[in-house]
């Protein structure tokens, strides 16, 4: 069974081999022991917290675990909050108008204007799953299970919460936007750029990022076309967060252009919909077949989420096999929260 | 013999065939009849009033060939712009960009909208028939204003300049515009250039870009052109920058050519004259070459002549004299050529 | 029966009658004839065109009739997009990190940025009702009638649409925003501004007012307060859009600092949950007890709406009183569209 | 009488004495022992280093009372500032926004966070002990490093400037960091003060406001101190305005205080100054009062004394000669005070 589990102290190994494995341009996950170790850290410590009424620094990283071998396939995670050690960078795609009611021009100029906005703000983040694990929903599983979460304790994210979506780049990393834009004021390449993010080292864009907006009409068109597209690789990502309510809001990467997708925790389809009842250990009926569910317990530092299949839509009560309940880590008459797997498998 | 004097209204025609003939990108010299026929009036107007601080006053000149009569060039001074629109240029800027952790120091240049030279007197528009775009016709015609300046100081401010006309083609294309203007006015160059000639120049402010543009984010062709002054304009370009105009980092908005500047105090011309009696040459073509000037406001007159300076004053042939419409013994100014 | 309608050339007298009732600050609705009737004309040509497949100019004005009297006593408008003609300013409330690690100081600053965002967006605006009509519910009709509208036409709208909210000023028409900040740069009165804005004139927003941002901090606290928040007059409107999904997405007026509110027109609830079905007149059962329910007819021309109440919810067919149907200018079997007045009112 | 030589190690005591009286508000004379050690230091090494060029050098003058060799006065130069770090300043620009149709012309001054003074020379903190704050002092002591400069000239940059104290109380209360600054540093005007001068700067362009302030939306009490001095500094103030040098629109980021400059080479003492022999002044006191130099590099000292200018150079009492290390013949340099 797939189950969905806090990180722990043990996983070092594991999540090195994965961060080993997400390749260029995945910026929040570099093998590093010493960088991953210290996440570990962070989300130990995070997920340990039980009196939390606000979001401050917690790094909610989770990690998916193949139970029948122990293996760790995937990870996701949620930061508390972002910007508030470092700054955190994005463009806003805005528009100035100018007009000459003496000659009848009217034109709407698009601008980037460099900001902090998503300061404070909780960012869903570092979903990665290996590519023999890319089937049978668990992509999925591993990145709506943090949605059961943010259900379960919306006290510890922020009333918004948004995910950056990797920008267009070419098979050699080249993005255009950095070409045409970030290049002339870092004097570096966009991977060192990129790098030096992902070690949380951001002193350097305030120290050379213009602060005027960018007139994006004059940008050369390749460059122009990527504002607010993801990679290629990244289409599904992008529309399994689209169907969950995260809409794109002209926030984009000051880097490759790639846009943030962001949401209202509560108006999320997982977080809306999803519905808190008691298990009972038994025979469920309908099992394997029909529509897909997710289910999460109530707890934090033994949080858990896995992925059920039932023919009967669950009542307000839940019957789980033993299996179920264990890799849920509940016993009988405990809450659980449940949700459809996605917006199409209901009424 | 060339001689400068100010425009009467019967220089219309031998104005408008000039101004054909330049074509684009002199903003201030539009080939339309009646806005010409307007300059003239306004700058009738200036040499015949009274004036005791730059204002309106437009004043306009032209290069007469005295061989036969017909004006082959024309240049003029506006003794202050920007008292009724604002006067836009582009300020060439660096904002400095610095990583001391990643040993990077970027000096990044930047263009921003700015109208430092409004309240300024301009020389505008320095034109000169094909035919007659020789050394000697050039600098007089350049150099009759700053004579008339030093004549009349009190009608123009102490700092001036003069926009030289930017890099653009046969059929009008500048890279400049094409990378940056266009993108705001939705008007090609040649439109834009016009409606800035006789237009209230409103439309600028309305439409033109709020942010400053920085510069490595044109493209190639158009980072090339700024400041770069259009081979058309070399020579009258050389003439003021040998008189003492300097750049000072400000270009057109349109084409990018460049904005010179000078304090007319020390203008080379502007210091060097002088004025005194006026002797007569008794030897024939002897002495330097000077440029002379004589008359008052609408009766003022310049030429290019071999003269002498003697202690007295500067000896001029008699055909100068006739020229200038004076005598010995009348009061000149001159300054060797 | 209360009935939302298109205006139409014969309501000029009323609707200068309800303007002159507006006071100050109500810019879209000014007790002038020529405006009003320049309005009148928009709103017919808007209402008249019938092959409509983008937003464009038009203007969608209605009026609520007492059709017992054929008095006009509310109007409501929506336009279909704003800022093509003249620019539409708005100011973006963003933050700028200014951080320095060395000496542990991190300061989140708040910035007022000048934008032109909203152009070619739709809006909702021009609500009034007269102040003897305020209760029964008016008031809720009349705004949301909007909504059936554009559930019925998504087509002549665009996918998000805004609303302006009256910021906060005084009983002398003072606001503490405009006091600090537009002021020093308009040289005019707030009152002054206010006109020329809703005479349509923009021009001088874009010649006098400031292109760089203003750092919030640096604003006197009684301007700062006063950022997103509305009148409180209008906190009634505010809380009723919010019902209906609208969100202050950090968009404020440029003069007295009032909240725009925001929604996809998919996501308004009156949009998502309204429901077609086919119209049967008769004898409804539960009627004047019970839910309330707005119901409008599917024509353009001839748009209506009207509030009714039954104890029975309407199933896939819906019984009308014959002074139902007449109100809505349908006859049986026609189709209607129903949902519940308020998100509270389901389920 | 007073003399002016170069810092030594020795005069530590006597300089951090000094720095305690000055207080808050002169950034670059910190009452921090460490601090001034360092600045001896490299006030010494750049007196004994062979300079082609100007760098990071900065020269620190004393003021002896020669009545009991006492340390009662201090100042200096910096051969260049922004060297290491970019050096801040503000400067103020009007920035036009005019509605012809509202006929509205508002020119709206604006504070523009630059570094404009980076690559300059500086004059840094005159102090002088209460006692001392006499006109002869004060004078001998600000313009000795002019005649320096004048000696030097390949050790400066043609520019030089000057910062003076901006308006705060005796408790170092500032209304213009009130407004603004503490907003950004989220500390005191003595913490970023004191961290201005002992540190690498870094932390200002890390939290210096990006975007221009402009000034009429800040509050009165602070637009009302801007460029407005400090009434300690009003008399150094005085002898630097008198010397030629102008405020041209640059305000410190802390206290608003002015910054004023000039081109070396217009400055009174610089033009004034003439180098001779030293002669013997026969009659005692005879002459008017003059500034006088002798020595090279760490050994150079400026008096202030009676002397009469002659033919063949300046001469002076014997009891200058002395304090000066000089005698008859030898080479000085002097004006006139």
């Amino acid at each position: 069974m797939m189950v969905i589990r806090p990180i722990c102290q043990n996983d070092l190994k594991s999540l090195y081999r994965l961060a080993e494995k997400t390749g260029i341009g995945f910026t929040s996950l570099v093998p590093d022991e010493a960088i991953l170790q210290k996440k570990i850290d962070g989300a130990v410590r995070s997920f340990a917290k039980d009196n939390v009424t606000k979001p401050s620094n917690e790094d909610y990283l989770m990690v998916l675990e193949d139970s029948t071998t122990g293996d760790i396939v995937g990870t996701c995670g949620v930061l508390a909050t972002v910007g508030l050690d470092e700054p955190f960078y994005s463009y806003h795609l805005g528009t100035i108008t100018h007009a000459s009611r003496e000659l009848g021009v009217h034109n709407a100029v698009p601008t980037l204007i460099l900001n902090n906005d998503f300061t404070g703000c909780s960012e869903i983040c570092t979903l990665f799953l290996e590519e023999d694990f890319r089937h049978s929903k668990n992509g999925q599983l591993l990145s709506k299970a943090r949605f059961m979460f943010m259900a379960q304790f919306p006290e510890r994210f922020t009333e918004k919460v948004f995910a950056e979506m990797r920008g267009v780049s070419d098979e050699n990393g080249v993005s255009p936007l950095w070409e045409s834009l970030g290049r002339h004021f870092f004097s570096i390449d966009f991977k060192e750029a990129d790098e030096l993010t992902a070690q949380g080292n951001k002193q350097f864009i305030a120290e050379l990022m213009p602060n005027n907006p960018v007139y994006v009409n004059l940008l050369p068109k390749e460059a122009r076309d990527v504002l607010g597209h993801v990679h290629q690789n990244t289409v599904p990502a992008r529309r399994l967060l689209e169907q969950e309510g995260f809409r794109y809001e002209n926030y984009v990467d000051i880097f490759d252009g790639g846009p943030s997708l962001e949401a209202r925790v509560q108006d999320i389809r997982a977080v809306r919909d999803s519905r808190l009842c008691l298990a009972n250990i038994g025979q469920p009926k309908g099992i394997g077949e029909g529509s897909y569910y997710l289910v999460s317990n109530a707890k934090v530092a033994d949080f858990r989420c896995i992925l059920i299949q039932r023919s009967i839509p669950p009542g307000s009560a839940m019957t789980l096999t033993q299996e179920e309940a264990d890799s849920l880590c509940i016993i009988t008459k405990e809450p659980v929260r449940v949700v459809e797997l996605s917006p199409y498998s209901r009424g | 013999m060339y001689l400068v004097r100010p425009v009467d209204f019967a220089d219309l025609p031998a104005l408008e065939r000039l101004a054909q003939q330049v074509g684009i990108g002199i903003t201030n010299f539009p080939a339309n009849r009646e806005r010409l026929n307007d300059k003239i009036a306004s700058s009738r107007r200036s040499f015949q009033t009274d004036v005791v601080q730059p204002g309106d006053e437009s004043y306009l000149f032209v290069l007469v060939d005295t061989s036969n009569e017909k004006i082959v060039g024309c240049c003029g001074i506006d003794a202050m712009v920007g008292a009724d629109a604002p006067f836009y240029s582009y300020r060439i800027d660096e904002v400095v960009h610095a990583s001391p952790q990643l040993q990077i120091h970027n000096r990044i240049p930047a263009l921003y909208l700015c109208h430092d030279y409004s309240g300024t007197s301009r020389l505008i528009a320095l034109v000169v028939d094909k035919a007659h775009q020789n050394p000697l016709a050039m600098s007089l015609l350049s150099k009759a204003r700053l004579l008339f300046i030093a004549r009349y100081p009190e009608r123009f401010t102490k700092r001036l300049f003069a926009e030289l006309r930017g890099e653009s083609d046969k059929q009008g294309y500048s890279a400049f515009w094409d990378a940056l203007g266009k993108h705001f006015f939705s008007m090609d160059f040649q439109k834009a250039d016009y409606l800035s000639a006789v237009s209230n120049k409103h439309f600028i402010a309305d439409l033109m870009p709020r942010y400053p543009i920085y510069v490595p984010t044109l493209p190639e062709a158009a980072q090339d052109v700024i400041g770069v002054i259009h081979e058309d304009s070399s020579q009258s370009a050389d003439i003021l920058l040998e008189e003492g105009f300097e750049f000072r980092g400000y270009v057109d908005i349109f084409d990018a050519g460049p904005t010179i500047e000078a304090r007319t105090e020390s203008l080379h011309t502007i210091t060097q004259q002088k004025t005194g009696k006026a002797l007569s040459l008794t030897e024939k073509s002897k002495g330097a070459m000077h440029l002379i000037s004589a008359g008052h406001l609408d009766s003022f007159r310049v030429t290019a002549a071999p003269a002498e300076p003697q202690v007295a004053g500067l000896a001029l042939e008699k055909v100068t004299q006739e020229k200038l419409a004076i005598s010995a013994g009348h009061r000149i100014q001159w300054v060797a050529l």
